[in-house]
């Protein structure tokens, strides 16, 4: 009987289950990694995965870890899936000497994780993504959303678009419209941005499009019709590649045309070729590899022949890459923090969640790290889990993206209200009582 | 009114673009009455193995190497020879086996070949996104948008070229090739087909090759618009209204029953919600905008209501029950 | 020929009462063809009523239209009283007709038991919820109506194959369960399309014994399709003779087999 | 001769009908289900909980639906991911307008719903077989998903359309968020799921099964012995639904805790049940749960085969994991395209022989 193989296997499969829990020997820093590297949204998921795994791996390479404590970075293949997302979660959190912190990359396992948190005492940290009203840290105690939340970006997007018309003033009477993918993701910041249009009195329209966003041609008519002055987007997956062709066909002004900073990287705009040229996005660090963290990271990892995945090399300072890695970077920040707050080097995933809240990463610190100008400083308090709340819009030139922006600040007239609005709501419906911050 | 022409003829045009998908549904279906829910994916894997060839990856590193590039003449015949390859595998280890199973069996067994072709294709080319420069045109044809205000897709009117081509071609092949004949046969029959003489396998083999042609046809086009990624597998969903609509076994239904649903499905979304608002904009306040993102829907839908008046599809053959 | 009340004896002691069935003018076309033209007959209580006929006669049509699978364009059927064109299947079904086919039309996958118990389906009314539940009515009514599918098929003579799904049986024993399916629905009225075709003498003598059975025992009035002219003969009271749709005699055996159009039409040729 | 039934005569056709007439067959479920409700909360943890035993079986549950639907009636569907996505909805709704209801009311309510979409969706099947009511049940599954994003009503208004679980009771246990014990959760899910089952098998060995079935194998024949085929497919999508709509509302409440409509029900959702009860094996409750129980355990076993034993990076082992899931099912149907189940059937028979060869 053929099937006998079959049945072996499964059994065998089936039993090396619980085997897989065991594996405790000196302490290590554990830090799970939530991959995506397959699915319809793979492209983003892989230079994610390797800036962050990579900037961990390098401080292990080169500097032996943080504080002499080896990192072990768990990766975990999610495939942007909640389900598998939930499966990860659960084997990596005891991993080792416990998971310390989760970057779930992916708004829907952000909110399966939420409540977990509080009850597994892991910080998870939704790097821009996620649940917006996280922001108070008063209500969500083990969440982060730093730098900048997408209603932030939304406020700030919008300011940039009232700078280049000339003062916010101007905005009246202008059409903005919002191509959005339909899902939780894509809707987080239409509220904000009608809000944003009764203050101004621009003309605003949200226009849907279905997962994946093969195939948008009736979105784009409409809005070759409408003729809006300015269109964002908030996309993902094949669906910023295929809006910014449709955009460059109707012939609407790519510098017009601004993208929410997951729909800015080099994987958006290259199948449009040159057309994309001019194209615009949220950002909020800088993309390329010239600075002194990547030199480590090319020296340490890919040179010696360390890289966890060595094919990437020339992906290297890719947008999305610098992402992982600025995460990461922050990540270690906290780790170092939370080693000083409670002085000992073996930190648990509470004790990391202290190190996120006590975070300070200034522009001299920076240049301690090797990242001088990557990105903003960041402060955090245990009222503001969105730290600093800036912005800046990056354009892609044909070739690279580049920043082009200043850092704006959001709106927090409009946005504060939302965010306490729905966060009272959350502690209402969980019976949560809000933390004193003094 | 330069706008509704303008929704319709991108209807049309997108119309085709579901047809090309459908073909391959089609022509394996007409041949062994298989629903090869696997159309979508190798569509991917055809164009994945195209745009490996012609940059030079190297198989399953990932790794792009120049000096392995391929020029497009070469490149081409060499992912049909691919394609070929695989059909013969696909009936030496999964149809032959199967034959005479029940039509929900043979189905889920090519969805579990969709599992294969999309790990296959991840492991061999990887899974980021890929350009192919085949020099198709891309933008709006821009004498017409010029004079005429008109808008119309270079990328979709290749398209329409290549859908036409295809189902002369494929005509050409039924009626008049010795192979094409018996491929009827086999259609109309199979017993009968047997009993003169045709070999069952090889018949699958020349059908699956053709429709490995159609897919990396398809995953060219489509790959053209978005880049050549995993999303593109998923264009089987759309195929599908198509599918029901055109009859599974009618290649002119295949075409006809794409203009429909592009058309339909264009037009619901431009003017839907527009329509819904004069409808019953007076009972109840409606925003226009919920009724946006509705093509992954309403295509089912519309064929959905036809089928409720042919059941057998627009093209399909009237079943007569007898006992 | 009026026999609407009348009540007659058999020479094996059987009563035969008066018209249960009238079928009227009856014609059936499909597209260009055909399948029926014009017949007119009747069949009483209690009685075997034979309908024969080379092939594509439209013996096989006239028993779809009577138990409402197809509908006539022109003509009536009378049954109990009642007078119609058409009608669904499943009100033949609860106005007491039962069927069987000539290509066996068993539930391939489910047991002996199961398929003759799909039978009392007209019989049974506890709701789904009792059903999921299975206890009280829904437990006394699934019992009650196994009671009786037992003595069917005790009858049959089939207690061995109960629970083999019918799908792996002998042919012959396919048309028993088949049978018996048709019986569980207690009819009153019983079309049998071919209840021999392919059986061997051993097999079509138990069959012909098991109609008997269920005319004498129940009381049952049969309605049969047959080829083999030397079970017509002995089983039928009365026979109805069509070709290509024309109904071209009805009596007696005796006179059917006298009838010089059904010898010209029927027994001149060849049969099987 | 572990397992024989001769010698075993049954004095009554009540004692022949029950739902395991043989004595190794009852003596085995026994076991099981003492093996479920008394030994396994003594060593779950929260990864068997949330990982493995509570997906397994609101999968089950799913299947179970999916199957009286597509193996009893031979109604193939496609939508069976919308009718996940009612059930979790309308479970979100109800535990927000009456906070203070009981969570088995809760899944009791959003099962009737669903019951009710679902009748709705059946209603094509009057005209509509095989694949072309496969296809059309495609709309549903569409057409569900999207109304869960586009009508804030359903998701009460909040920014994203996210729905998040609020802690809820049943019976006096606190069954749903992360609050809620793993054990308790667990047992809550195994009780219904039991329950359910035990249904499922009443309706299909009696008068409805049997309706069901007839109408699979022969529709023509079955409206000649008085069934009606068009009623009987409706109650079956009524039925299915039914169950799938309880699963939908445990998936959201009790397994994940939040859901959003493509994500968590979307079409990947309708495939999968369906490979669970080709797999399991068509038109059997056993095989339900075999088939739930292999399409949930073997991607992770296979994970943890590859990623924990074989040392492979997470990513190559998700590629090859993928195509051997692939290759499994279509090795699967061509060695036993009746399932599982039969293949448990076999082994029964092969048992009933042991030690003899023959």
């Amino acid at each position: 009987m053929k099937l006998r193989n079959w049945l072996v296997a499964a059994a065998a499969a089936v039993v090396a289950m619980p085997l897989a829990a065991v594996s405790a020997s000196a302490y290590e820093l554990t830090i799970p990694s939530m991959d995506y590297r397959t699915g319809p949204y793979a492209p983003n998921g892989i230079p994610f995965a390797n800036g962050w795994t990579d900037y961990w791996t390098m401080l292990n390479e080169r500097d032996g870890g943080i504080n002499g404590v080896k990192i072990k970075v768990v990766p975990c293949e999610t495939a942007y899936n909640t389900k598998q997302g939930v499966e990860c979660y659960e084997k990596t959190k005891k991993e080792g000497s416990g998971a310390l912190v989760y970057q779930p990359l992916s708004t829907g396992i952000t909110y399966q994780l939420i409540p977990k948190a509080s009850v597994d005492n892991i910080p998870i940290h939704s790097m821009g993504y996620g649940r917006t009203s996280a922001a108070n840290g008063k209500i969500f105690k083990w969440v982060f959303n730093f730098p900048a939340t997408y209603w932030s970006q939304a406020s700030a997007l919008v300011k940039y678009i009232g700078d280049k018309e000339g003062g916010m003033g101007k905005l009246k009477g202008k059409k903005i419209t919002l191509v959005y993918h339909n899902s939780a993701y894509g809707k987080e910041p239409i509220r904000t941005l009608e809000e944003l249009s009764k203050k101004h009195g621009f003309k605003f329209t949200a226009l849907a499009v279905d997962h994946p966003g093969q195939e948008q041609k009736a979105t784009w008519l409409k809005i070759r019709r409408d003729k809006p002055d300015w269109i964002l987007m908030w996309g993902w997956g094949v669906m910023n590649q295929v809006a910014i062709k449709e955009a460059a066909s109707i012939r609407f002004p790519m510098d017009h045309f601004i993208g929410v900073w997951w729909s800015g990287s080099e994987n958006d705009v290259k199948p449009a070729g040159a057309a994309a040229k001019g194209y615009l996005s949220g950002a909020f660090h800088q993309p390329g590899k010239n600075f002194q963290v990547h030199r480590d990271i090319l020296k340490h990892l890919y040179d010696a022949g360390k890289a966890p995945h060595p094919d990437f090399k020339d992906r290297v300072g890719e947008v999305l890459y610098n992402r992982g890695l600025v995460a990461a970077l922050w990540g270690s920040e906290a780790v170092r923090a939370a080693m000083k707050i409670h002085n000992t080097k073996e930190i648990t995933g509470a004790m990391m969640r202290d190190g996120y809240e006590a975070l300070d990463v200034d522009a001299a610190r920076l240049k301690e790290l090797g990242a001088e100008g990557l990105t903003i400083p960041v402060k955090i308090t245990c009222a503001n889990h969105e730290g600093p709340r800036k912005v800046a819009v990056q354009q892609w030139d044909g070739k690279a993206w580049k920043i082009v922006s200043d850092f704006y600040d959001p709106d927090m007239d409009v946005i504060q209200p939302l965010i306490d609005e729905d966060s009272a709501k959350f502690a209402k419906e969980n019976n949560i009582t809000p933390r004193d911050c003094k | 009114m330069l706008f509704f022409m303008e929704t319709v003829i991108s209807g049309l045009l997108a119309g085709i673009m579901y047809s090309l998908v459908a073909l391959g549904f089609v022509l394996i279906f007409k041949a062994s009455g298989v629903f090869n829910f696997s159309q979508g994916v190798m569509a991917l894997f055809a164009a994945l193995t195209l745009v490996g060839l012609l940059s030079g990856t190297v198989p399953f590193t990932h790794v792009d190497n120049p000096s392995f590039a391929i020029p497009a003449w070469a490149a081409i015949p060499l992912t049909i020879i691919v394609m070929i390859i695989v059909a013969i595998l696909i009936e030496r280890f999964i149809l032959r086996h199967l034959v005479n199973q029940e039509h929900i069996i043979l189905f889920m067994a090519m969805v579990g070949l969709s599992y294969v072709f999309e790990g296959a294709g991840d492991i061999i080319w990887g899974s980021d996104v890929k350009v192919i420069d085949l020099g198709l045109p891309h933008g709006a044809w821009d004498w017409l948008l010029d004079t005429h205000g008109l808008y119309i897709e270079k990328i979709e009117l290749v398209a329409a070229a290549a859908a036409v081509v295809l189902v002369v071609v494929l005509a050409a092949f039924f009626q008049k090739t010795r192979i094409g004949r018996a491929l009827r046969a086999v259609a109309d029959d199979h017993q009968a087909a047997l009993s003169v003489g045709i070999s069952l396998r090889y018949i699958w083999i020349i059908v699956w090759s053709v429709a490995g042609i159609v897919a990396l046809v398809t995953g060219v086009v489509w790959g053209a618009k978005s880049g050549i990624q995993f999303s593109l597998s998923l264009i089987a969903l759309k195929a599908l209204p198509v599918l029901i609509l055109g009859g599974f076994e009618s290649i002119p239904g295949a075409i006809v029953g794409g203009l429909i649903i592009g058309v339909g499905e264009k037009l619901a979304e431009v003017f839907g919600g527009e329509v819904i608002v004069a409808i019953f904009g007076r009972w109840f306040e409606i925003d226009p905008g919920i009724f946006t993102a509705t093509e992954n829907w309403f295509a089912y839908v519309l064929a959905l209501i036809f089928l409720l008046f042919r059941p057998q599809g627009l093209f399909g053959e009237k079943i007569i029950e007898r006992v | 020929m009026n026999m609407m009340t009348q009540t007659s004896i058999t020479d094996d002691g059987r009563t035969i009462g008066g018209v249960q069935m009238k079928v009227d003018n009856i014609s059936l076309r499909f597209g260009g063809v055909t399948a029926i033209r014009n017949a007119s007959f009747d069949i009483r209580h209690g009685e075997i009523r034979a309908i024969i006929g080379p092939n594509g006669a439209g013996k096989t049509s006239m028993l779809n239209v009577i138990n409402g699978f197809y509908h006539p364009q022109d003509g009536t059927i009378t049954f109990k009283g009642e007078k119609r064109r058409d009608m669904r299947p499943h009100i033949a079904a609860t106005q007491g007709i039962a069927r069987t086919f000539q290509n066996v039309a068993l539930f391939k996958g489910m047991t002996t038991l199961d398929n003759i118990m799909s039978g009392r389906a007209l019989k049974m009314k506890r709701n789904i919820l009792w059903q999921m539940l299975y206890v009280g009515p829904a437990r006394q009514e699934e019992l009650e109506n196994r009671k009786f599918v037992e003595t069917i098929i005790d009858f049959l003579e089939i207690p061995h194959i109960r629970r083999t799904p019918v799908g792996k049986l002998p042919y012959g024993l396919q048309k028993r369960v088949e049978l018996g399916r048709a019986l569980a629905m207690e009819p009153e009225l019983l079309l049998l399309d071919e209840p021999m075709a392919g059986m061997n003498v051993e097999e079509k003598e138990d069959m012909s014994r098991f109609i008997i059975d269920i005319n004498e025992e129940f009381g049952t009035t049969i309605a049969l399709i047959e080829h083999d002219m030397g079970v017509v003969m002995d089983l039928s009271d009365r026979v109805v003779v069509l070709d290509h749709g024309d109904l071209i005699a009805d009596g007696t055996p005796d006179e059917v087999q006298k009838n010089q159009d059904v010898i010209d039409a029927y027994l001149g040729v060849a049969h099987d | 001769m572990l397992y024989r039934e001769s010698g075993q005569f049954k004095t009554s056709y009540d004692a022949d009908q029950a739902v395991f007439p043989i004595l190794q067959d009852r003596l085995c479920i026994i076991a099981i289900l003492a093996f479920a409700f008394l030994a396994v909360p003594f060593f779950i943890n929260d990864y068997w909980a949330n990982a493995v035993l509570i997906p397994f079986l609101v999968y089950s549950l799913a299947a179970l639906g999916l199957n009286i639907l597509t193996g009893y009636c031979g109604q193939l569907s496609l939508g069976t991911g919308g009718f996940l996505a009612v059930g979790g909805y309308s479970s979100f709704k109800l535990m927000t307008s009456f906070p203070e209801l009981d969570m088995i009311l809760v899944l009791g309510g959003a099962g009737v719903t669903t019951a009710l979409v679902g009748l709705l969706f059946g209603l094509p099947s009057l005209r509509i077989k095989g694949f072309y009511l496969a296809v059309a049940t495609l709309a549903a599954q569409f057409f569900l998903i999207w109304l869960f994003y586009k009508v804030p009503w359903f998701y009460n208004y909040n920014a994203t359309g996210q729905i998040n679980v609020f802690p809820r009771e049943a019976l006096g246990f606190l069954v749903t968020t992360q609050k809620a014990d793993p054990v308790v959760r667990y047992l809550f899910t195994l009780s219904i799921v039991v329950v359910f089952a035990l249904a499922a098998k009443n309706m299909v060995r009696g008068r409805f099964g049997r309706m069901w079935m007839a109408i699979r194998d022969m529709d023509i024949a079955a409206e000649l012995i008085g069934i009606r085929p068009f009623l009987m497919k409706l109650t079956a999508f009524t039925v299915s639904s039914f169950y799938i709509g309880v699963a939908g509302a445990l998936i959201f409440s009790v397994w994940l805790g939040a859901a959003e409509s493509g994500e968590t029900y979307g079409i990947n959702e309708s495939f999968l049940v369906l490979f669970m009860i080709i797999v399991g094996g068509l038109g059997s409750i056993l095989g339900s749960f075999l088939g739930a129980g292999f399409i949930v355990l073997m991607p992770i076993g296979l994970k943890n085969l590859l990623v924990d034993w074989f040392g492979m990076s997470a990513v190559f082992a998700k590629h090859l994991e993928i195509t051997t899931f692939g290759v499994l099912i279509i090795f699967f149907l061509i060695v036993e395209p009746h399932g599982l189940a039969r293949l448990w059937q076999i082994i029964k028979e092969k048992l009933r022989l042991w030690p003899f060869p023959h």
